[in-house]
This record gives C-alpha cells, sequence and structure tokens, in this order.
C-alpha cells in the first residue's frame, strides 16, 4: 500500500499547514504496474524522501473513477493534485476549472486552452523513440525491425513515428515491420506478433503496447532475439534480450514540479513538454550492456542534434510524410 | 407464507453482507491494518457530506440498469451475460445521437436517449434471434457480442469525424443533449453531476415490476422462463418471447450506458478493457434476488462498497480488498444455507436427513 | 392362484417392518405401520394417492430413515442407512418415477454403481453386456443392452428397472406402481415375469391402484389409509369391491354413469393425416377420423401406434406431412398451439408436468393458462388479479382441488391435484373438442371416478371428447365409440357397448385389420 | 506462404491452450452436475499462484529442473482451493451455482491482487520469472534450426499437456468407472444415489478437477505464454472456455474443436492484421474476426445442445 498513510486532515487548518501535499490518481494500470503510473509515483516518493512532502494515491478500475478519485483528492486538501496518463485528460481539466484554487497537473496531455491551475506535462516520446529506432537501425544483422503498437491513437503514433524515423536515418534499406495488437492487455497476441515478425526475419522489435509487449519479450527470450522496452528500462525482464528501452521519465517530472511548489513557483497554465532537453525521456541507462559503445555514442551525438533542433522528429502520419 | 419467504431471504441478505464485511475484515487485519478504521473510512466516505451521498447514487444508477437486465433476463430463463456489450452499444449510440443532432433540449434528450434505447435493445434481440432462430446458446452468444461491441464502439470512436483530437474519446455530447440537475449544484458541488439517472433507474425498477407481475406480457415471459414445454401447450410463442426479453434486457443495459453518458461522462471512450457495468450487474442482480427492488438495494450496496471502499486507500489498504468484500458477500449469498446450518448447530438440534 | 401359492413358504418371513413411523416435520406420512412379506408371494401395497405407500418402500430401500420402528429382514434386525445397505440385504426397488439414465445404454444403466473392470478402473463393457445377455435370458426378460435408454419403450425401461434390480441379486423386489405406464399386453407380460421370478424364489412387493392387477397377481394384499395400516388380507378371499371400499373408506362406484345420446354435427374431422415423429419416420399414416357432437370417441391402441404424434398435429405442435385437420369445417391444419387452441380445442396433456402446468407458478396463475390474454383475466395488456383469483377460488371449490389455496406452488400439490387442475382449467374453457390424453395415469380411483365423470359431463354438454388411453377399462367405461390405432392407422372403430375385451385386444395387435 | 500457414497453426495452439484448460475443467464440473462459471477466477488465481510460486520456489531453492513444475502444481492446487468453495456452496448448501460461481470471479482476481501486494510489495503483478524457470519446451532442442516445424511445434510443455488430457479426460469420462458414475450423477442424481453411488462425493470431486484444471490453464498463462502474472493477463479468457465448453457440447473433443476454431480465428486475425497481408483494416475491426465467426460457425453448423440434464440443479437427498 501506500508507503506513508495519509493524515486525515478534517481537524487540520489548511491555511497553517506548512506541508505541502501531493496526490495522485492513477488509470487502470494502478499505482505498480510497472510503468508510468509506477514511474510516477517514485517520483511522488522521491519528492517525500527529500523534500519532505506529504504524498498519497488513489487506485482506478474503471473510467468512472477517474473523476471520483480527482475529487477525493481534493476532498483530502492536497495541494496539488495529478492525474497520470491521457485517458483523464478532461476529467481533470474540469475538475481544475471547478476548483480554481487548488493546482492540477496532467501526465502526457495538454489542451488549447489551459487554467491557471493546471499544469499539462507531456513527453517528447518521438525522441526516445527515434533513439531506440537508430540503434535498431544500426545493431540489425537482417536489415528487418519490427514495431508492435497497442491501440492506435495519438500517443502510440508519436512511438510509432519517431522509431520509424530513426530506424531509416540510421539505415535507410532497413524494412520495418509495424502492427498493431488492438489492445494493450493482452500479451497472448502480443507473443504471436512478435513470433510472426521474427519468423519474418526481423531480429529487433520495439513495443509500445503496455501488458501486450509482455508477449513480445517472451518470444525475444524463447528465440534468443532482440526487443526494445517502453516507458520504463524492462531490461530487468530478460536482461539478456532487452537491449533498450525508450523510457519516459515521469518521476522527474512529477518530483520538479513539486521542487518547484516547493519553492514557491508554478507554471501552470503552460504545457511543460519533457523532451531530451528536459530530461524527460531518454534511453535505458542499461544499454550499454548489448548496444555497441560506438553506436551509443553516435546516440549521444543524436541527442544533441535533436536537443539543438537540427533534427527534427515526427509526431504522426502526417508530419512523417510531410518531411518526406 | 409469502411474507415469510420475503423476510427470510432479506434476513440472509443481511447475514451475507455482514459476513463479507468479516471476510474483508479479516483480510484487512492481516495485512495490518485496523478493520474499525477502515470501514469507517468507508462509511465516511459514503456518507458524511451529501457531495458522497450524491456520488454513491451516481455509481449506483447504472447498476440498477444493468442490474434489472441480467434480473429480468433471469426472470424469463435467460442468462445474460451481454449487459457489458448492450451497456457499450447504449453508450456509443448516445454519444453519437448526442454530438451529431442539433435539437433544442427538450427533445434532444428524449430523442438521444431513446435511440440509445433502442439501438441497445436490438443488440439484445440479436443474441435472443440467434437463440429463437439457430439454437445459439445465449451465454456463448452474448459473450460474444460483449467483444464485438467493444471493438465496434473502438472502431466508430477512432473514425475521423467522431474523435476528439488528442484525446481517446469521441467529441462531447451537445449541451442540449445532457440530463444535469443544475439546481443540486448548490448542495453537492459542481463537479458533481447529479443527474436525472436515478430518477429513470428507478422509474425503470418500477416498470420492470409492472411488466413482469401485473401484464400479459410479464405472464407470458415468466411462465416461458419457468416452464417452456408448458407455454408453447398453452399458446405462447417461445422464440418471440426469447426475443422479446432479450431485447428488454439489452434496452435496460443500454439505458445504463445512455444515462453514463448523457448524465456524467458526456462521451464514449475508447475502452482498453471491459470496464464492468455488465459484469457487476450479474453480481447486482444476484445480491438483489433478481427482484427489481431487490436490484435497487443491491446497486446501493454495490456502489457504496465501491464508492467508499475507495477510500480506505487513505490507510493504504489496496483495493483489491473491495473485490474480496464483494466476493464474499455474493458467496453467502449463494451459500446462505450455512446460515440455516450454524442456527441449527447452536440450537443442538438435529436436522431432520430429508427435509435439511 | 393356487399354482402360485405353492411357491410360498409361510414360515419364512423375509420382510418384516414393524411399527414404522415416519413424519415429515409436523406431518406423519406413516403411522406405525406393520407390513410382513413372505417368501416367494406376491405381496400388494394398497391405498389412495398420498396414502404412504412409497414412503414406506422408501424406508425399505433405506432412501428414507423411519422416525421410528425396526425392521427385519429373514428374521434378522436391520439398520438400512442407506441403498447400499438395503442392496446388500438383497433388496431391489423399480420407483414410481423411473430411476434411469436417459442417454446411458442399457447395459451402462444395469451395471452402474457395481461396473465390470479390468485393470486401471476401466469399465469392462464387454462382460457387461454379456452379463446383460445372461441375466435377461435367465429371467426372461428380454432387452437390448447396447440400445439408448431414451430410444426404448416405457415397458422395455421398466425390464431395464427390474434387471437392475437383479443384476444387484435382489431377492425381494419393491415395484411402485410398475403398471401405470404400460399397455393391458405388457401388463400381462409383467404379471407373467413376476410369476417367472417368485417361482425362483424371489419375493416381490407390489404398489398399484389397479384392483384387477391385485386379484391377478398378489396372494397377500396391505391397505394403507393415510398413512395408518387398515389391513392385511388374503387376496383370493376378497372381491375387488371390497378392496376398494378399504382403501378409500367408503363404497365406490366403478361404472361411469352415463345416460344415452344421440351424437351431434361433426367437430373434428381428420382426413388423410400423415405426421412423421422426430427420427422422420411416419408414424401417422393417412389416417381418417371423425369426432361429433355428444360423444365420447376413445382411441385405444398399444402405446407407440402413432398416438402422440397425432395428438401433437391436431394441438399445433407437430408440422402434419400431409393431409388436413379441421374443425367444424375450419381448417386447423399446421396451425399454432395458439390458433389451434382460439378454433375451440381444449387438451389434458399426456405428461402433466412437462406440458400442463408451470410448476414455479401459483395455482391462480395456472388457471389462466391459456386465457390469460382474454377478458375478466386481462384489459388490455394488464393483468385483472382480482378476476383470476375469483375464478380460480371457484374452481378449486367445484373441482374439489386441495389445499384450497389458489396461492400454492402448482409444484407442491400432489399428482392427483395437480391433474385436477389442469382439468378443471380445460373443462371451463367450455371447448368444442376436448382432448384427454391419459387423463387418469397414476391417479386413484377416486380421482378416477371424478375425472370420468367430468369427461362424461362434457359430452352431455353436448360437445366432443376424444379420449386417448391404453387401459381398456378406462375407453370402454368411458367412451361412446372406440377408435382402434394400428401402426398410425384407424383399424377399426366399434361401438363401446357392443364390444369386448378380446376383440378390441385382437384389433390393437393388428389382427382385426382386414 | 508455407510460413504463413506454419504460424497459423502455431498460433492456434498456442492461443487455445489456456481456453482448452479452463473448457475442460468446465467439462468436468458440468458433466457432473455443476456450473461452473467461475473458471475465469479460477484461471486468474492459477496464473498468479503458478508464477508467483515459481518465483519464490527459485529464490529459495535456486534454478532446479523441479521448480517449474512445482509452480505449475500449485497453480493447480490454487485452482483447486476455489473450487472448493464452489463445491461447499454448490453441493453441501446447494447453492445457486451461478451465484457461487459469480463469487468466485471476483474473489479470483481480489486474492491474486491482494496477494500480489502482500508478496511482492503493492503489486498485482509478480516479477518475471527467467526464461529457464519457465515451463520447458520438450522439443526445443530437436526443432533448433528448423524454423518451419519450430513455429509449429516448438511450444511449451503445457501445450502437449493439454491435448493429451483431451485423450485423457475422454478416457476417464467415458471408458472407466469413475467416469460413467460421474456423468450419472450430472444425468440423473437420484438413479446415481439409489445404487449406491455418493452424489456429492463424485460432485465434489469433478469440481476440484474443474478447479485443478482451471488453475493449470492460468499456469499455461504466466508461465509459458508469458513470464508473469499481471491483474489484466486472464481477461475473459475463462468465459470464453466457458463457452467453448458449451459449443463443445460439454465433451472434451468438443471443447478442443472449439477452442482451436477461437484459436485459428485469432491467429487469423493477426495474419489479416501483419504487414505482409498489408490489409488497410483498422485493427479494430480485426479484432471482431474471431467472436464473428464462432457466432457463424454456431448458427450454421451446431445447433441446439443442452448439456447434461441435473446440470445446475443441487441435489438434495430424500427429496423428490
Ligand atoms: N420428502 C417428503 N417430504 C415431505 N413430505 C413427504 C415427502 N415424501 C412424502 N411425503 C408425504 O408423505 C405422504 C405419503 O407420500 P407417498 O409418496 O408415500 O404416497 P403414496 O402412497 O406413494 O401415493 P401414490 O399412490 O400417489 O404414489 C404424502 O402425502 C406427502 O405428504
Ligand atoms: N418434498 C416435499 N416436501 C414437502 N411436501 C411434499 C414433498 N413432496 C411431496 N409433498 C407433498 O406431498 C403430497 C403428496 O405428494 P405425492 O407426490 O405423494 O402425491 P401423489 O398423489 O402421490 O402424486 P403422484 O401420483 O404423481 O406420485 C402433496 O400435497 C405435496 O404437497
Ligand atoms: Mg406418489
Ligand atoms: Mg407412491
Amino acid at each position: 500500500g501506500g508507503q506513508q498513510p495519509q493524515q486525515k486532515n478534517e481537524s487540520e487548518d489548511s491555511q497553517e499547514r506548512e506541508v505541502l501535499k501531493i496526490g495522485m490518481v492513477t488509470d487502470v494500470g494502478g499505482v505498480y504496474d510497472k510503468a508510468f503510473n509506477q514511474s510516477a509515483w517514485e517520483g511522488l516518493q522521491r519528492a517525500r524522501d527529500e523534500l519532505g512532502i506529504e504524498i498519497g494515491y488513489q487506485e482506478s478500475k474503471q473510467e468512472a473513477d477517474y473523476e471520483d478519485n480527482l475529487e477525493r483528492l481534493v476532498e483530502q486538501e492536497n495541494d496539488l493534485v495529478w492525474g497520470v496518463g491521457y485517458i483523464m485528460g478532461k476529467q481533470v481539466k474540469e475538475a481544475a476549472l471547478n476548483y480554481p484554487d487548488i493546482k492540477f497537473g496532467i501526465i502526457d496531455n495538454t489542451y488549447d486552452e489551459i487554467p491557471k491551475n493546471l499544469q499539462p506535462v507531456i513527453f517528447k516520446d518521438q525522441e526516445s523513440s527515434f533513439l531506440v529506432g537508430y540503434i535498431a537501425g544500426k545493431m540489425t544483422k537482417t536489415n528487418k525491425v519490427g514495431f508492435i503498437g497497442g491501440v492506435k491513437g495519438d500517443v502510440i503514433d508519436r512511438f510509432e513515428y519517431g522509431y520509424m524515423t530513426g530506424v531509416k536515418y540510421a539505415n535507410s534499406d532497413c524494412e520495418l515491420l509495424s502492427q498493431y495488437a488492438g489492445a494493450f492487455d493482452k500479451p497472448a497476441i502480443g507473443r504471436s506478433i512478435a513470433e510472426s515478425m521474427y519468423g519474418k526475419g526481423a531480429d529487433i522489435i520495439f513495443h509500445a503496447s503496455g501488458d501486450t509487449g509482455n508477449g513480445m519479450i517472451a518470444v525475444a527470450q524463447e528465440k534468443n532475439k532482440y526487443a526494445i522496452g517502453v516507458d520504463r528500462d524492462q531490461s530487468k525482464e530478460a536482461p539478456d534480450h532487452v537491449i533498450t528501452s525508450a523510457i519516459k521519465k515521469v518521476d522527474n517530472a512529477m518530483f520538479n514540479v513539486a521542487k518547484d511548489l516547493k519553492e514557491g513557483k508554478w507554471n501552470g497554465g503552460e504545457t511543460i513538454v519533457y523532451g531530451l532537453s528536459e530530461g524527460g525521456v531518454d534511453i535505458a541507462p542499461t544499454s550499454d550492456k548489448h548496444v555497441p559503445k560506438e553506436i551509443l555514442d553516435e546516440v549521444e551525438k543524436l541527442k544533441k542534434k535533436i536537443i539543438d533542433g537540427e533534427i527534427k522528429i515526427p509526431q504522426n502520419e502526417a508530419e512523417y510524410k510531410a518531411m518526406k | 407464507m409469502k411474507q415469510k419467504i420475503i423476510n427470510e431471504t432479506f434476513l440472509f441478505t443481511i447475514l451475507a453482507i455482514v459476513m463479507g464485511l468479516l471476510v474483508g475484515a479479516v483480510v484487512i487485519f492481516i495485512s495490518g491494518y485496523n478493520p474499525i478504521e477502515a470501514y469507517g473510512l468507508m462509511i465516511k466516505g459514503i456518507f458524511s457530506k451529501p457531495k458522497y451521498i450524491a456520488r454513491t447514487i451516481i455509481r449506483a444508477t447504472p447498476l440498477i440498469l444493468t442490474g434489472l437486465s441480467v434480473a429480468f433476463a433471469f426472470r424469463t430463463g435467460l442468462f445474460n451475460i451481454g449487459a457489458e456489450g448492450q451497456f457499450i452499444i447504449g453508450a456509443l449510440t448516445a454519444a453519437l445521437l448526442g454530438y451529431f443532432i442539433q435539437l433544442p433540449m427538450i427533445l434532444h434528450v428524449p430523442i438521444v436517449f431513446l435511440g440509445s434505447v433502442f439501438i441497445a435493445s436490438l443488440w439484445g434481440a440479436m443474441a435472443g434471434y440467434m437463440k429463437a432462430k439457430f439454437g445459439v446458446h445465449e451465454v456463448i452468444a452474448t459473450i460474444m457480442l460483449n467483444w464485438i461491441a467493444l471493438y465496434t464502439s473502438n472502431y466508430i470512436i477512432s473514425l475521423e469525424k467522431v474523435k476528439m483530437p488528442g484525446s481517446e474519446s469521441s467529441y462531447d455530447i451537445q449541451e442540449t443533449a445532457r440530463m444535469s440537475i443544475d439546481w443540486f449544484k448548490g448542495i453537492v458541488g459542481a463537479s458533481t453531476k447529479v443527474n436525472f439517472g436515478m430518477v429513470i433507474a428507478v422509474l425503470a425498477s418500477i416498470l420492470i415490476y409492472y411488466i413482469l407481475f401485473k401484464t400479459t406480457l410479464g405472464y407470458e415471459l415468466r411462465a416461458v422462463g419457468y416452464n417452456k414445454d408448458a407455454a408453447e401447450y398453452g399458446g405462447i410463442h417461445i422464440k418471440r418471447n426469447i426475443i422479446v426479453s432479450m431485447s428488454i434486457a439489452g434496452a435496460l443495459a443500454g439505458a445504463a450506458g445512455a444515462v453514463h453518458v448523457m448524465g456524467v461522462s458526456y462521451r464514449a471512450s475508447t475502452l482498453a478493457a471491459m470496464e464492468g457495468y455488465g459484469f457487476n450487474g450479474i453480481a447486482v442482480s444476484l445480491i438483489g434476488n433478481n427482484s427489481p427492488f431487490g436490484v435497487v438495494l443491491s446497486s446501493f450496496l454495490f456502489g457504496g462498497i465501491t464508492y467508499g471502499g475507495a477510500n480506505m486507500q487513505l490507510l493504504g489498504i489496496p483495493t483489491e480488498v473491495i473485490n474480496i468484500v464483494i466476493g464474499s458477500i455474493v458467496f453467502f449469498v449463494a451459500a446462505y444455507r450455512i446460515f440455516q446450518w450454524i442456527t441449527i448447530f447452536f440450537n443442538h438440534e438435529k436436522p431432520q436427513k430429508e427435509d435439511r | 392362484m393356487d399354482y402360485l401359492k405353492s411357491h410360498i413358504d409361510l414360515n419364512e418371513l423375509v420382510i418384516d417392518m414393524r411399527k414404522i413411523t415416519k413424519k415429515f416435520g409436523d406431518f406423519v406420512a406413516n403411522d406405525c405401520i406393520d407390513l410382513k412379506v413372505y417368501k416367494g408371494e406376491v405381496h400388494a401395497l394398497l391405498g389412495e394417492n398420498g396414502a404412504g405407500k412409497s414412503t414406506l418402500m422408501n424406508i425399505l430401500y433405506g432412501l428414507y430413515t423411519p422416525t421410528n420402528g425396526e425392521i427385519y429382514i429373514k428374521g434378522k434386525k436391520v439398520d438400512i442407512k442407506n441403498p447400499n445397505v438395503a442392496i446388500h440385504h438383497g433388496i431391489g426397488m423399480v420407483h414410481q418415477h423411473f430411476m434411469l439414465i436417459k442417454p446411458f445404454t442399457v447395459a451402462e444403466n444395469i451395471i452402474l454403481g457395481i461396473e465390470p473392470i479390468t485393470s486401471f478402473y476401466q469399465l469392462n463393457m464387454k462382460k457387461a453386456i454379456e452379463d446383460v445377455e445372461e441375466i435377461s435370458k435367465k429371467y426372461g426378460l428380454y432387452v437390448d443392452p447396447r440400445a439408448k435408454i431414451e430410444d426404448i419403450s416405457v415397458s422395455m425401461q421398466q425390464r431395464v428397472e427390474i434387471l437392475k434390480a437383479l443384476y444387484r441379486g435382489a431377492e425381494i423386489l419393491i415395484l411402485d406402481e410398475p403398471t401405470a405406464v404400460l399397455t393391458p399386453q405388457e401388463i400381462k407380460e409383467l404379471i407373467q415375469i413376476m410369476r417367472n421370478l417368485t417361482k425362483q424364489g424371489k419375493s416381490i412387493l407390489l404398489i398399484t391402484h389397479k384392483l384387477k392387477e391385485i386379484k391377478e397377481a398378489a396372494d397377500f394384499c396391505t391397505i394403507i389409509r393415510r398413512g395408518k395400516k387398515i389391513d392385511m388380507v388374503e387376496v383370493s378371499k376378497i372381491d375387488e369391491n371390497q378392496l376398494a371400499a378399504m382403501m378409500v373408506g367408503r363404497e365406490v362406484n366403478f361404472k361411469v354413469h352415463k345416460e344415452e345420446k344421440r351424437p351431434g354435427k361433426v367437430i373434428l374431422q381428420i382426413k388423410e393425416l400423415t405426421v412423421e415423429d422426430n427420427r422422420g419416420i411416419s408414424t401417422v399414416k393417412d389416417l381418417n377420423l371423425t369426432v361429433q357432437a355428444g360423444e365420447v370417441l376413445g382411441i385405444a391402441g398399444v402405446d407407440g401406434n402413432g398416438q402422440t404424434e397425432l395428438i401433437e398435429a391436431i394441438t399445433g405442435l407437430r408440422k402434419a406431412k400431409s393431409g388436413q385437420i379441421l374443425i367444424k369445417d375450419y381448417d386447423i391444419t399446421n396451425k399454432t398451439p395458439r390458433e389451434v387452441f382460439e378454433s375451440g380445442i381444449s387438451n389434458i396433456p399426456e405428461d402433466r408436468q412437462k406440458h400442463g402446468l408451470v410448476l414455479d407458478f401459483t395455482v391462480y396463475e395456472n388457471m389462466i393458462l391459456e386465457n390469460f390474454r382474454k377478458k375478466p383475466f386481462s384489459k388490455k395488456f394488464k393483468l385483472q388479479k382480482e378476476n383470476i383469483i375469483n375464478f380460480s377460488k371457484k374452481l378449486i371449490e367445484e373441482f374439489d382441488i386441495r389445499p384450497k389455496d389458489e396461492n400454492n406452488l402448482a409444484r407442491s400439490l400432489s399428482g392427483g391435484n395437480q391433474q385436477k387442475v389442469i382439468i378443471a382449467r380445460e373443462v371451463t374453457n367450455d371447448p368444442e373438442l376436448l382432448i384427454a390424453v391419459q387423463p387418469t395415469r397414476g391417479l386413484d380411483v377416486g380421482a378416477i371416478e371424478f375425472v370420468h365423470k367430468s369427461l362424461v359431463d362434457q359430452r352431455n354438454k353436448n360437445k366432443a371428447v376424444l379420449l386417448v388411453s391404453f387401459e381398456l377399462d378406462e375407453i370402454m367405461s368411458v367412451s361412446d365409440r372406440i377408435a382402434v390405432i394400428y401402426e398410425g392407422k384407424i383399424v377399426g372403430i366399434v361401438d363401446a357397448k357392443k364390444t369386448t375385451e378380446n376383440e378390441l385386444g385382437l384389433m390393437m395387435a393388428g389382427g382385426g385389420y382386414k | 506462404m508455407l510460413k504463413d500457414i506454419a504460424f497459423i497453426f502455431g498460433t492456434t495452439f498456442m492461443y487455445a491452450t489456456p481456453l482448452l484448460y479452463g473448457a475442460l475443467g468446465g467439462v468436468f464440473s458440468e458433466n457432473s452436475g455443476v456450473v461452473n462459471i467461475g473458471i475465469e477466477g479460477m484461471m486468474t488465481i492459477g496464473a498468479f499462484s503458478g508464477a508467483a510460486s515459481t518465483f519464490i520456489l527459485l529464490e529459495l531453492y535456486g534454478n532446479a529442473l523441479w521448480v517449474p513444475w512445482a509452480g505449475f502444481l500449485i497453480a493447480g492446487l490454487a485452482g483447486c482451493f476455489l473450487a472448493l468453495l464452489h463445491a461447499i456452496a454448490c453441493i453441501t448448501f446447494r447453492a445457486d451455482q451461478v451465484v457461487s460461481g459469480i463469487a468466485i470471479n471476483f474473489l479470483g482476481p481480489g486474492l491474486a491482487m491482494f496477494l500480489g501486494g502482500r508478496i511482492f510489495g503493492g503489486s498485482g503483478t509478480t516479477p518475471t520469472i527467467p526464461l529457464e524457470a519457465k515451463l520447458i519446451r520438450p522439443f526445443d532442442t530437436i526443432l533448433k534450426g528448423k524454423p518451419l516445424l519450430g513455429m509449429m511445434l516448438n511450444q511449451y510443455i503445457s501445450v502437449y499437456i493439454v491435448f493429451s488430457l483431451v485423450g485423457i479426460s475422454w478416457y476417464i469420462l467415458y471408458k472407466t468407472k469413475f467416469g460413467i458414475r460421474l456423468r450419472a450423477v450430472g444425468e440423473h442424481p437420484k438413479a446415481a444415489d439409489t445404487l449406491g453411488i455418493n452424489v456429492y462425493q463424485m460432485r465434489y470431486i469433478a469440481v476440484l478437477i474443474s478447479g485443478f484444471l482451471s488453475g493449470l490453464g492460468g499456469a499455461s498463462l504466466s508461465m509459458a505464454i508469458i513470464a508473469n502474472f499481471r491483474p489484466t493477463l486472464v481477461s475473459g479468457q475463462g468465459f470464453i472456455a466457458l463457452a467453448a465448453m458449451i459449443f463443445g457440447k460439454w465433451k472434451p473433443q468438443g471443447a478442443m474443436w472449439a477452442c482451436l476454431l477461437f484459436g485459428v480465428t485469432t491467429a487469423l486475425q493477426i495474419y489479416l492484421g501483419s504487414p505482409a497481408v498489408g490489409l488497410k483494416i483498422s485493427t479494430h475491426l480485426l479484432s471482431m474476426i474471431p467472436y464473428i465467426i464462432t457466432l457463424i460457425v454456431l448458427m450454421g453448423f451446431v445447433g441446439k445442445s443442452s448439456g447434461p440434464a441435473a446440470n445446475g440443479i443441487p441435489y438434495e437427498k430424500g427429496k423428490r
């Protein structure tokens, strides 16, 4: 459960309270999903340990929970309430409008009009995907790599097109097999897609498909092929086969916003974009185990170019086509 | 005699609830938390503010309707596992009609609602038709149709005209298609979406009671449910009844979806997995003894435990405890004879071998 | 009879039940009953419906534990806790409602529970079949061990039940109403079988409501009334009327009183009707028949000669292959059951629990099964409960349905009373044609008297009645004309007053067909 | 082309396996007269227990050969535990079997995630078990370097087990003393009772077998198809297994064909979505394929079936 039980504070006077209080609502994955909900929670835990902030979470089981959980955190007199995941974008904005005195944050989502008390944070997933794509393009021996998506949509598009661009950038003849599973929770389907891709000669596959990707990692192990993880460093799942992961440092974002708040800074009303330059996305630190040093060195150079704006990475099909 | 049976069922249900909570308390206790404190938080989370009560009611609303859907089908001898899919279809239709049609509210609300109910009733009728015409077991048909509904909804929401950019949902329905009760907001806060859904759900349960027990249609349906052969002998058209029954069940679950979209979410979202309204509806129906009013009560129980129970996370108690509590309640509702057995045991009365 | 007696060993008491009492809650089903059966005898147990006969036998077979009393088998006191103990003591029981597993074969049913096996718990079906063939030869009970129960006739099923008991080495056989479902021929065969068995030293406990059978087959008879033993008598020294009086506690009238009546115009007309059964075989072939107003037409015949399909075709449950069914010139061929009903046909179905009643409905709900859409019972779509209740109360009174409470579930009624509910409903429809199939199966004499009277009342009101029954007595005493059905055709129509049992029996066996 | 066929073949069996375990479980339970709608819950607890216990045993005893087998067995026993609850309710207390099954479907995932949280620190997800500790692939070495055959036959032992279980179940149900009694109890318990067969005992055993098989089915997901348990792992497959059992007319072979149909249509769905085929159809639409085909097959070819006569009816001694 939550490491530090939250105080009930019916009696406490919020005006005089010194301690800053931050809560987060998870999506249906729950707080220990080994993906970005967990990452977000780790960020808050760091904030608790380093900044002495009081933290708490509410897990959601279905769509209807998002709103109730946001509300619950408001009731618990949090100073800042996070919604983790684009899926609750709408509910978070509504809550922000309803409670102008309380601060809100949302991960992975942004809006055209942003209330002052709302802090959207989005990640340039396309940048990390580009990097792992580059690695894949360089490391493939068969000149064929794969991509498995969960459900097609704006977020997964960023992964797919970033990855594609990276692969082609590294190796323009490299063939890319891309397929969607239609679900984030069907490892058996992820497994068959991976089997078919490896069977067709792909030797590295990247996934952006949640639990579905677990099936892919299992096949990579069995067939002794390479896989690329997503969101967090997934090398633990198969240390010899997951060569790198496109990671998203939700923890950093959560921690930074908390730190700012503690120091009296608040940037609500505008979207914070966490890309390479902000340390928001990256490749996994364990990449050096399998990826040759030369390639990693090149990756470092590429990072610079991206940060400097020399390389533009598309986020969707339209941008990808426009680039060509 | 009849009166006594009702009271007995009611008593056993209360006992089952108590036992379910006790099992939950044990689980909470062995996890190292204080069950009294935990349940205290749950109760507080339901009753301590008008807002909480309102939210519990909002939660219970779709469950009443899906629960009625399951209960109604049960009464007519059919097991509707398909309330889930019918809910999805109702919600999807409401989102589409609510967004694409432009009408004054007085027309828009009923048209969206009735339209969704109608389409969902067709969806339910499909399972009935497959059973009546081809003998496909309704359990299989409804399970399959659930998934087909889920993917249909996801597909339609993914269409360019429907999907709100930058989201995984449809566009919000027009203001004119929403059934919120605004004057309540003063009491329960602007964010609490009090809506006419509960009124619809309660009316629906009265209507279903009326249909089942006071009308010729209900008579027919129940006759078919109890004894198809005798019903057919008596001149009742079995196949038509199966279709009618499933379409009413579909309409009820569809109404749940419509009420959810028109009153709370204002849109339909891409679903990664089943949301559980239909499956929970099965539990609600069974706890409520498949009776229309029992369903209303058990929906409140279910809504209360899931909504108020989430408050237990304040102590760090995992949300899974809620599932264990609900599972235990349903278990003891099923195995209510345990209580009879216990009474007999304590009275040192040797139960009759034949008529235990 | 004396021939039989020679097998009885009056010195050896195989069963001695002493002061057996059985209570269900407060209800006393058996009240201090004594029962003595000698080796080699057929002992009849006689009593009205609900008198407690089956209960007593279930106690003997270990299905119920008695509240009080002792059981001695061959002089030894035994405690029959469950059927295994009973089987161990050589008791076998053929239950009133068959205990057969329909999708299993004859052999599988017989060996169940004491299966011959090879190694590894594998069933030895070959040995099973051989065993069954052997035992069936030994007792002259021929069956096909490989046939499935659902495909064989009721009388065959009965044999399987008896073989089941014999296969377990039963010395004492309990037969609970074995003849209720049999045709006269089959009853004759069964009685012959019972004789063979007693000849081989077995003892038989026979429950039946048919006094004629008792006279024909039994040596002693114990009579039970309302859970109490009334008497044990030697059958040869008493006549049927005396038996009936002892059972019911009053004089019973067997003769159905009918006044002379001239039949009126034709109500039902069947022309060249052909109907197929489930397997696609034409069990009714080019059948012609008419029934007139003011007559009871009885259809006599051995089970399985197309009676079921004929009735199903008339009532709309089965499609006719060809031919025509007219009711007062109105064509009802292949109409729905509802349309058939609307045209003026009411029906007392063969299987009352399956087709006649919704067991989980109350009595009053059952009373309107066909008429719930009609006037006083519903208005537009709303049921008029008050009218329904009043109507039911009236019928319950009129037809003496017990207990007198329309709120009871039909399930809780005894078989006889369930049948009365159906009869009350169907007769009150005041149909042009009343069809009654086996209307008295399993009923006691009092109830039978009542059913027969109801049928004749219809006739007297100048309505047509079509009666299907396997019991010749019933057919002969109730009908005006008798049509004999054989292999799907009417092979002859005779005047009930003029025909004899022999003549009918011959025709039923196909003999009278020219 | 050959490759595609090999792929469809392999995927069919992989996908059918967990379903088939559940469906066979259902066959046993329902042939004895106890409806088992709780397969989903039993599979979930099995999936969790298999992965969790394998991981724990691995920590305790290192990478021994028996570890995955022990995990697999424990998964079955965990399924048995829920089945025991179901049996107590349905057989001893003559509960409504559907209601009890629904309770099992709440308790299974609830317990799995709760225990997961207790044992592995707040998580419903177990740690990943390494390839060596997963169930074995018996033909892995033989099929090395034979990609086509490998794709078809290099399956986990759980696949081979379940397909042999089809034969074994058929044998048990139709050729043994135990089987004939079990079916007798499901068809006409009172008749069986009058022949001295202990109806309650038979039903208990059948329901426990059902739980055991369903538990194994869950483990075939968490210990073979992937390598850990996660809350979404079973997500509805227990209900598909139930459907397959009904589809298969309550017979082991029937259930097998139904599961294979599901498997092959799912394989087809994935095949049609692959870039090689190049169809421009939404995955949402492709995902419907297995369900639509199943319905069509049911409507077209299979027709009615009603199952064992006493299925779902609690047996009460001495009641008529
Ligand atoms: N299991 C039971 N529970 C409660 N009461 C029972 C039970 N079995 C029988 N009875 C009661 O015992 C009485 C005797 O029933 P029984 O079946 O022995 O009658 P019967 O003489 O065999 O009648 P019939 O001739 O119709 O077969 C019934 O009237 C009924 O009230
Ligand atoms: N299990 C039971 N519990 C309570 N009462 C019962 C039970 N079974 C039967 N009865 C009662 O027993 C009475 C007689 O039942 P029973 O079945 O013996 O009738 P019956 O006339 O013998 O019918 P049939 O001829 O069809 O056997 C009924 O009034 C019924 O209410
Ligand atoms: Mg009886
Ligand atoms: Mg009897």
